[in-house]
């Protein structure tokens, strides 16, 4: 046992050192890449990955290439907050993941404490709200897209009640939270509570549940693949969303999803970050790079950590040097826009918190097609160039 | 009234398909007391080679299924059983399941490393039409599945109490001992009830995957749930494991509507401990004889 | 009590066990922050899997449920912390509530046996999981409750080497005692069970009492486990006490070796360390651990400390083939 | 002479087989009462339900003037009754002298002094002296299922005795022992018995072993009690010659 120990131990470091080379600047990704989060740890390492090699292949940031090392959570926040040990350990100059909140939240400390700057894919409001000045955000906080989406549900759609219908993780609860909130704000009352199971595969209590509750709106919080489910089941159940609009997230109307719900997705509506659908040259050519690096369309995670990687080569070559300390200060103000950085993909700012903010979509599923029916603001935590 | 009809049917749908995994766990307990906790994924595999047979050959779907069943006959069946059963059966239970906990990791993980973590859609081999009746909305496909499993199980039935072969497969299951005696080739039958096992799961996987979609991990919630039907049924009965499958899916459905979707999971789990408890031998199961 | 005879085998050992400890104190000047975390994981890990390993493999009765007493200890700790309790004040609470428990799912031991146990823990495991994650007005639910690191004498241990100690030094604790116990009557009693029950039984040995005490002590190690995983990871969330957790548990032990006192040290290091290990196979580390799992299962059943013992029996078998060839005048009927 | 143990109209039955059909008999405070029959005719059976492994259909058991019917095989260890089993019961991964100690331990000191107390519970000297009556001192530390089946079968005995039990059940003592060493248990047995002053109740096939050993012996044939007497007596006895030889 000693001897396999040793000689793991002497392959790893084979490993590890043999493709860093002096000038390379090391990044090290922290992915759900076995266990619930698999799809979108998977998806997001895909996009970071992708930029990686796009990157290094010219010519790197700085004149220095990037060399990444990531290794799998399996979707536990124990794992992942040893995994962030180890990557404080190799110096890296940023540290990529994870993807769930729950694992962002015992890692981030690790990585704090180390002064390494942290991109994630998490979306719980509560990440940045903790003073740590080195956790940055790829996507929306919850706390920036609910107030959209529920500017639309109470004043375009002039609904006064709401049904919601979220998976019963980090992820769906955090956000369920938050809509729940703008919604009382906004005098909009909740009917139905439908909490679901993550992998969830029968819906046919939460829209019986959703359809004896009548609400005026269904707000579904839910992964790619039981968002597809729901969309089947309101099919078959005869729910009619011309009166009773089905508004979401992402999640609800993405590529995937229209993939796997077929003609049910038509009428559903949603929030939209990121998406490969926007009406958006530099997002669709990115959609076709993943198709062929990957045979398997991105979804928003995906995005996220593509674009995540060029802000950080955009702030750093603004910064003109490789200084932790000094990139965190510098993500404090930044402004990068997809003009100058085409790898971001949409313009975007940072605040003192690490949370973004860029332009976002309402769109609707029309005819197995995301159409974007209108362009939502800023929410203007900072200036998007 | 309208709303209890409603999920009430799902429910049966979806237990149907528990039940058809849950018939292969107690196949597998009669004969050789082989605890398979792969079972979900031999539902996945074959699924995957249906997908792969689809996707990357062009086949239509039921030279897919014809080809994944043979497939899975051969390797989930004969093969499993060889590698895996034969050397280990002498071990006792626990070796053997956490055997098959290995190979679920495996192949779980063989899978995801193959054709990725996300998920697919996978086409219906009925058409599915929506019928309204008195409000109540009704799945063609629902009706399928619950009409597939059915003729399965009346099948198999027919099999196992109308031909030589089935009934020297149940006196296997019986004991053992005695079919040895009656000079039945009971390796042979053993064989038998791995490779109908494999070829349940396949067709498990045909009326599966368009609802659940094909994704790595199909089989893991989906194992479970059989499981605890089984259990709630009958691990030593066939129509203990169907009825198990249908308690399962429609309480599922029915705690998700009447009682906290949050806990809905815990109704049937609750059920499941309980019937452990208070009737291990499941609801309609016989008494096993205690071995001193 | 007598004193242990030093045998060849008691001496080897003390040996063992004094290079183990040499080699633990000594890692951290080796390793770094990442290096110290993971011995320390692996040390409660140990203490999780020594627990089941009393219960199963020395008395017999398959826990699939043992992740829910890691998750018991540690929200009581979590909790108690919160609300503003000193942290050595909730570890023994957590014990105890984990001991109770145990106590409490040892009934169905008494009721069924063998896998219908294992069942029954198992839809117990998950059960306490759909509490944990729904239950947030306690437990935080999804969102988890972050964890202070506590004080020992007012020394902070906030530093990851400290806490290393701290570990190691609650491994230490939990083996001596579990090895004192096991060398008590109660541990011949435990083997007992395990042996053969019935014939237990008509010896006058209280199966009833020692099968529930197997459980609640073995449930109280997870206990323990898991009130200082809170504070070393600084936060937790249902996620490490689902159904998965408590297989990996038991992968410890029966990897190990079940009924083998260093089975789970051995068990823990390779399922803790196995990402680290597996690296070089990038996504199909648990495809290999899979194989694996199921070779080990098919050749040596009795874990990897088995697997020298099997060896040997092998070889003998060889010899003894060879030997009967020679002349089977001195083979014994 | 007062009866040790007195069982009336015991029966049993599995499904439509009556394995034991409402059989009576006492035994007699330091006799060596044997029980015989054919394969099948209610002995084990009728051994269960005494000793708790079985529940009685009908029928009482009482030990010592007091009722024990139906009692759990623990409360009857505890009671003084030992016994073996048809097949070998030992500890397989216990050494031998730990399977004697196991044997005994429970009746000293209360469960939770006994984790606190010695390892042995101070019941090497006793192990050590029996293992030595049995001629197995010379394997004392090896694993039990490592043992030869004649050493299981006897350690499996001073089991039994190792409590100090006033009633001691021996089921088949001699089946499968190597006949050249059959006598040799006998001894040991009359041995055991006259050191203990236990009361046993043998059931056996050996028909030489038996009237050897026993006092008085009863026959058994189909679940009914056929003939009890002196193994002379019962030797002479027609019935059971008929159901010995004649079946």
């Amino acid at each position: 046992m000693r001897k396999t120990a040793t000689a793991c131990v002497a392959l790893a470091a084979v490993l590890t050192a043999a493709p860093a080379v002096a000038q390379d600047v090391k990044f090290v990704g922290i992915f759900e890449m076995s266990g619930p989060g698999t799809t979108a740890g998977t998806n997001f390492k895909n996009g970071a990955d992708l930029a990686i090699k796009e990157i290094n292949a010219m010519g790197g940031i700085l004149g220095r290439k990037i060399a990444i090392t990531s290794s799998d959570t399996a979707s536990n926040p124990t794992t992942a907050k040893a995994l962030a040990q180890k990557a404080v350990d190799e110096q890296p100059y940023i540290l990529l993941g994870p993807v769930f909140s729950g694992s962002v939240l015992s890692s981030m400390i690790v990585a704090q404490e180390a002064g390494l700057p942290q991109w994630i894919g998490g979306e719980a409001a509560n990440i940045t709200q903790q003073g740590n000045p080195f956790v940055f955000r790829t996507s929306f906080s919850q706390a920036q897209s609910m107030p959209k989406i529920a500017n639309y549900i109470a004043g375009d759609l002039k609904a006064k009640s709401i049904a919601v219908a979220w998976v019963n993780n980090d992820f769906g609860k955090g956000g369920r939270d938050q809509i729940a909130k703008e919604m009382g704000s906004r005098n909009v009352k909740v009917v139905a509570d439908l909490s679901t199971e993550p992998g969830q595969v029968d819906f046919s209590a939460v829209v019986t549940r959703a359809k004896q509750s009548n609400p005026d709106v269904l707000f579904v919080y839910l992964n790619e693949e039981e968002s597809a489910r729901l969309l089947r089941e309101l099919k078959k159940q005869g729910w009619d969303m011309k009166k009773n609009p089905v508004v979401g997230e992402t999640t609800l109307i993405g590529q995937k999803v229209i993939e796997l719900a077929g003609d049910a997705a038509n009428g559903a509506q949603a929030h939209v970050g990121l998406t490969i659908d926007a009406p958006n040259p530099l997002l669709t050519a990115f959609a076709a790079k993943y198709e062929a690096a990957y045979k398997a369309k991105s979804d928003h995670n995906g995005i996220k950590g593509y674009t995540g990687v060029y802000v950080i080569k955009a702030v750093t070559e603004k910064l003109g040097k490789f200084d932790r300390k000094a990139f965190a200060e510098a993500m404090k103000t930044a402004q990068v826009s997809a003009k100058d950085n085409p790898g971001v993909l949409m313009s975007v700012c940072f605040n003192k918190d690490g949370d973004l903010d860029r332009d976002s979509y309402l769109a609707v599923v029309k005819d197995g097609k995301q159409v974007i029916e209108k362009t939502l603001p800023p929410v203007g935590i900072c200036k998007v160039p | 009234m309208q709303e209890i009809l409603q999920v009430t049917i799902s429910g049966l749908a979806t237990g149907a398909i528990y039940a058809m995994v849950a018939m292969g766990f107690t196949l597998l307990w009669q004969t050789t007391s082989t605890i398979n906790f792969a079972q979900g994924e031999f539902v996945m595999l074959p699924a995957f080679l249906m997908l792969g047979g689809i996707v990357v050959l062009d086949l239509p779907l039921a030279v897919a299924f014809v080809g994944a069943l043979l497939i899975s006959a051969a390797l989930l069946g004969a093969a499993f059983k060889r590698a895996i059963i034969d050397p280990m059966i002498r071990h006792g239970v626990l070796p053997l399941a956490i055997a098959t906990i290995g190979l679920t990791l495996a192949l779980k993980n063989g899978v995801k490393a193959i054709y990725g973590a996300e998920a697919h859609p996978f086409p219906h081999p009925f058409p599915v039409e929506i019928w309204r009746v008195l409000g109540v909305a009704f799945s063609s496909y629902d009706i399928a599945v619950i009409a597939s499993v059915a003729a399965v199980v009346f099948a198999l039935n027919r099999f196992l109490n109308g031909t030589m072969t089935g009934r020297s497969m149940q006196a296997v299951a019986q004991n053992p001992e005695a079919a040895v005696v009656l000079g039945i080739d009971v390796k042979r039958l053993i064989l038998y009830t791995f490779v109908v096992n494999a070829a349940l799961a396949a067709a498990a996987a045909l009326l599966v995957t368009p609802v659940y979609l094909f994704k790595f991990d199909l089989g893991e919630s989906l194992g479970l749930k059989a499981f605890y039907a089984a259990i709630i049924g009958g691990f030593n009965q066939m129509r203990g494991a169907l009825v198990g499958g249908l308690i399962v899916g429609v309480l599922e459905n029915l705690s998700a509507v009447y009682f906290a979707p949050a806990y809905k999971d815990a109704v049937a789990l609750g059920l499941f401990v309980l019937v452990i408890l208070f009737r291990p031998e499941g609801l309609l199961g016989r008494e096993e004889a205690r071995r001193v | 009590m007598t004193l242990p005879t030093l045998s060849r085998a008691n001496v080897a050992a003390l040996a063992f066990i004094v290079a183990m400890t040499a080699g633990l104190l000594a890692a951290p000047l080796f390793l770094k922050t990442y290096g110290v975390y993971l011995l320390s994981l692996w040390a409660l890990n140990t203490v999780a899997a020594i627990g089941l390993n009393l219960t199963l493999g020395y008395a017999g009765q398959i826990s699939l449920g043992q992740a829910a007493f890691l998750g018991i200890g540690a929200y009581a700790v979590a909790i108690l912390m919160k609300a503003g309790v000193s942290f050595w004040l909730g570890l023994p609470a957590g014990v105890l509530l984990a001991f109770a428990v145990g106590l409490a799912l040892g009934f169905p031991a008494l009721r069924v046996q063998h896998h219908y146990l294992a069942f029954a823990t198992l839809g117990f495991n998950a059960l306490v999981f759909l509490v944990i994650r729904n239950e947030e007005w306690l437990t935080g639910g999804n969102f988890g409750i972050r964890v202070a690191r506590p004080e020992l004498l007012g020394h902070s241990l906030r530093s990851g080497i400290d806490y290393y100690h701290v570990c190691l030094a609650v491994l230490a604790v939990t083996a001596l005692l579990v090895w004192l116990l096991l060398r008590s009557p109660w541990g011949r009693a435990f083997a007992c069970l395990r042996d053969n029950p019935i014939r237990a039984e008509s010896l006058g040995i209280d199966v009833r009492s020692y099968t529930l005490l197997a459980f609640a002590i073995g449930a109280a190690c997870a206990g323990v486990a898991g009130a200082f995983l809170a504070p070393l990871v600084n936060f937790i969330d249902p996620s490490p006490f689902g159904l998965v957790p408590s297989i990996y548990l038991l992968l410890m032990v029966i990897i190990g070796g079940p009924g083998r006192f260093f089975g789970p040290f051995l068990g823990a290091a390779i399922v803790t360390l196995l990402p680290e290990w597996l690296r070089v196979a990038d996504v199909w580390y648990l495809v290999i651990f899979g194989i694996f799992v199921v070779a080990l299962m098919a050749f040596c059943p009795g874990g990897l400390l088995a697997v020298p013992e099997k060896v040997a029996a092998m070889r003998a078998a060889r010899r003894s083939a060879r030997g009967s060839a020679a002349g089977q005048a001195g083979a014994r009927p | 002479m007062t009866a040790l143990l007195e069982v009336a109209g015991l029966a049993r039955a599995f499904g439509a087989v009556r394995a034991v059909g409402g059989v009576d008999f006492a035994v007699e405070d330091g006799e060596v009462f044997g029980v015989i029959g054919p394969n099948g005719s209610g002995k084990t059976t009728m051994f269960n339900c005494i000793l708790g492994q079985l529940r009685p259909d009908a029928g009482r058991v009482r030990f010592g003037g007091a009722e024990i019917t139906g009692a759990r095989p623990l409360a009857l260890a505890r009671l003084g009754i030992g016994r073996t089993f048809q097949s070998l019961q030992v500890f397989g991964s216990l050494s031998a002298r730990d399977n004697l100690i196991a044997a005994a331990q429970e009746y000293v000191g209360t469960l939770a002094g006994r984790l606190l107390a010695a390892p042995d519970a101070g019941l090497t000297g006793r192990a050590e002296a029996l293992l030595a009556r049995l001629n197995l001192a010379h394997v004392a530390d090896k694993p039990a299922g490592s043992l030869s089946y004649g050493q299981q079968k006897l350690l499996d005995i001073g089991m039994a005795f190792m409590s100090g039990a006033r009633l001691v059940f021996l089921d088949e003592p001699a089946a499968g022992v190597n006949p050249r060493i059959v006598g040799e248990m006998a001894a040991m047995l009359r041995a055991l018995k006259a050191e203990s002053g236990a009361t046993f109740v043998v059931i056996e096939h050996n028909m030489d072993f038996v009237m050897g050993l026993c006092d008085r012996v009863m026959v058994m044939a189909e679940g009914k009690r056929i003939a009890l007497g002196t193994p002379a007596e019962v030797r002479a006895d027609p019935q059971v010659l008929e159901a010995y030889l004649g079946g």
